[in-house]
């Protein structure tokens, strides 16, 4: 049973780094926000997921799974809106150029 | 301009757990890491979350600002009445041991008043601050 | 281990800074402020100070990045080009990095054990925690308990502080201040 | 397995510093904030099993609520322009 727990820690472990790894890969490599967040969501969703599930099975029925549970719950909840709200501010930035004018424009311009 | 729905069911599903999660950090310092300073920044944030999704005229009035201004000096008070019983019981201020029949749990007790005085005046001077800089940004 | 990981940690850290440094729109330097304060309370974890990381996390990454933007609301978004003469602040800057560092020479070594710090009161701040107040964590044993004068003057400076920003801040006009307190409290 | 897990999240999150650093628009730097305060909580976590301190999962769930606030603070801003923007007192306060 021990060694049935620690090894599927492993496997759970080695997939979430592998999500992780390659959601962070796609952050760098994608061409634009919304692309972009697609790579976000696989990291908060695959990758934490399983990452923490396979600390959760090393931590066993104790109060530090419990918190690793509402960890996943947090995550779980406040990433998707935070990358919505992304998406939907630049989107509202994008399609109204006028909108606050003065702001957006340095900001695409400012690392040439 | 209700554009925003996810955003403001989400914040109004996670409310409630930030505060518990503060008064957490406030009861749990004693044993965990946190204290007052943490947990009153986080309910200040969480007010400020609430000011930022849902409007200031909302959140002014959950917390109006003459009571977000009148937390700052409150706090201290609390956190300096604290020392009070231990000065009637012959002890130096600031000893807890004086607040319950046993010493320890005095100074569980004493910890967890200071703790709020701090959380008051913390919270307090955050909120304020902030209500401070929106209205000057009008 | 925890040689390695902090290492990495203040690579990322410095670039952040640098990053920081050379950016001029001051909405990218609010965001990358809020990514070096995670970044900054993770090194701090690893050092094992807790209730540090636990404030930097909570002030830096919350509730400063809501004042950066709401202060930057008030003033203008770009920062002004540096002045064109830079030799004399390059070179008094790196006088002074060399006066630190042969400063660092006399410091005793990280978590060396006879270093004075570690020899004067806390020794029985940490083997006499547990008996006196039997509260596990000695940070809050030495701030509440046995610290109390420190900690009461702490928040009276906190207090201090708000208030003095306060004053700063608030616009007293008679008209649209009693207008405003009616909206609030009805 | 642990120090898989924090090399793989080390490796991530020198990436979201890169994209933090480089990204063209603001939006860009935000998004790369956010996933470095995802990545500092699952950092956290993993960093507190390989250490053998698992009690720092405190300070984790105090990222996760937090990283919500600056963010959204910021994309409100940029929305909106400011963050006394009001929708519901329309004309109420001036």
């Amino acid at each position: 049973m021990e060694q049935f727990l620690t090894a599927a820690s492993w496997v759970f472990i080695c997939v979430g780094s592998f999500f992780v790894v390659t959601g962070a890969i796609g952050l760098l490599r994608l061409p634009d926000v919304y692309s972009r967040i697609h790579a976000v969501s696989l990291i908060e969703g695959a990758g934490a997921g399983f990452i923490l599930l396979g600390l959760g099975l090393q931590a066993g029925f104790t109060l530090i799974a419990v918190k690793l549970l509402f960890i996943f719950l947090v995550i779980l909840f406040t990433v998707p809106v935070a990358t919505h709200a992304v998406a939907q501010a630049a989107l509202v930035a994008g399609i109204e150029p006028q909108l606050d004018e003065d702001r957006r424009t340095p900001a695409k311009s400012d690392d040439v | 301009m209700r554009l925003d729905l996810i955003l403001r069911i989400t914040t109004k599903l996670i409310l409630p757990f930030i505060i518990v999660f503060a008064l957490y950090v406030h009861f749990h310092a004693d044993f965990g890491p946190g204290g007052g300073f943490q947990a009153g920044v986080i309910i200040a944030g969480m007010f400020i979350l609430y000011a930022i999704i849902f409007g200031n005229f909302a959140a002014r009035q959950v917390v109006p600002q003459p009571v977000a201004e009148a937390m700052v000096p409150l706090g201290v008070i609390i956190f300096a009445t604290a020392g009070l019983p231990a000065l009637m019981f012959n002890e130096n201020y600031l000893n807890y041991n004086v607040l319950a029949s046993h010493p320890e749990h005095g100074q569980h007790l004493g910890l967890i008043w200071i703790e709020a005085g701090v959380i008051i005046t913390v919270a307090g001077s955050m909120l304020s601050i902030f209500y401070a800089l929106v209205e000057r940004g009008r | 281990m925890e040689l390695y990981i902090n290492m990495v940690l203040l690579t990322l850290l410095a670039a952040v800074t640098v990053a920081i440094i050379r950016q001029r729109n001051l909405f990218g330097v609010v965001v990358l402020a809020g990514a070096y304060s995670f970044l900054m309370a993770s090194v701090m974890l690893v050092l094992d100070a807790v209730d540090v990381a636990m404030t930097e996390a909570s002030v830096g990454a919350g509730v400063s990045t809501v004042f950066f933007l709401a202060t930057l609301h008030l003033t203008r978004s770009m920062e002004l080009k540096p002045a064109p003469r830079f030799l004399v602040p390059a070179g008094f800057s790196i006088l002074l990095v060399v006066i630190l560092i042969y400063g660092t020479f006399d410091l005793p070594a990280f978590g060396l054990a006879t270093a004075p710090v570690h020899v004067h009161v806390a020794p029985h701040y940490i083997s006499q925690s547990i008996p006196e107040t039997t509260v596990p964590n000695v940070v809050t044993s030495v701030l509440g308990s046995y610290r109390g004068f420190d900690t009461l003057g702490e928040t009276t400076v906190v207090f201090t502080a708000a208030l003095g920003v306060l004053l700063l801040l608030r616009r007293r006009r008679r008209s649209s201040d009693q207008s405003s307190e009616k909206d609030a409290t009805e | 397995m642990f120090i898989v897990a924090t090399v793989a999240i080390l490796v991530a999150l020198t990436l979201a510093v890169v994209r933090a650093i480089a990204g063209p628009t603001v939006f860009d730097r935000v998004l790369a904030a956010n996933t470095i305060g995802s990545l500092a909580i699952l950092l956290l976590a993993s960093v507190g099993f390989l250490l053998g301190r698992p009690e720092w999962l405190d300070i984790a769930l105090t990222y996760g609520f937090l990283n919500l606030i600056g963010t959204l603070t910021a994309l409100k801003f940029f929305r909106h322009g400011s963050l006394a923007y009001d929708p519901t007192d329309d004309g109420k306060a001036g």
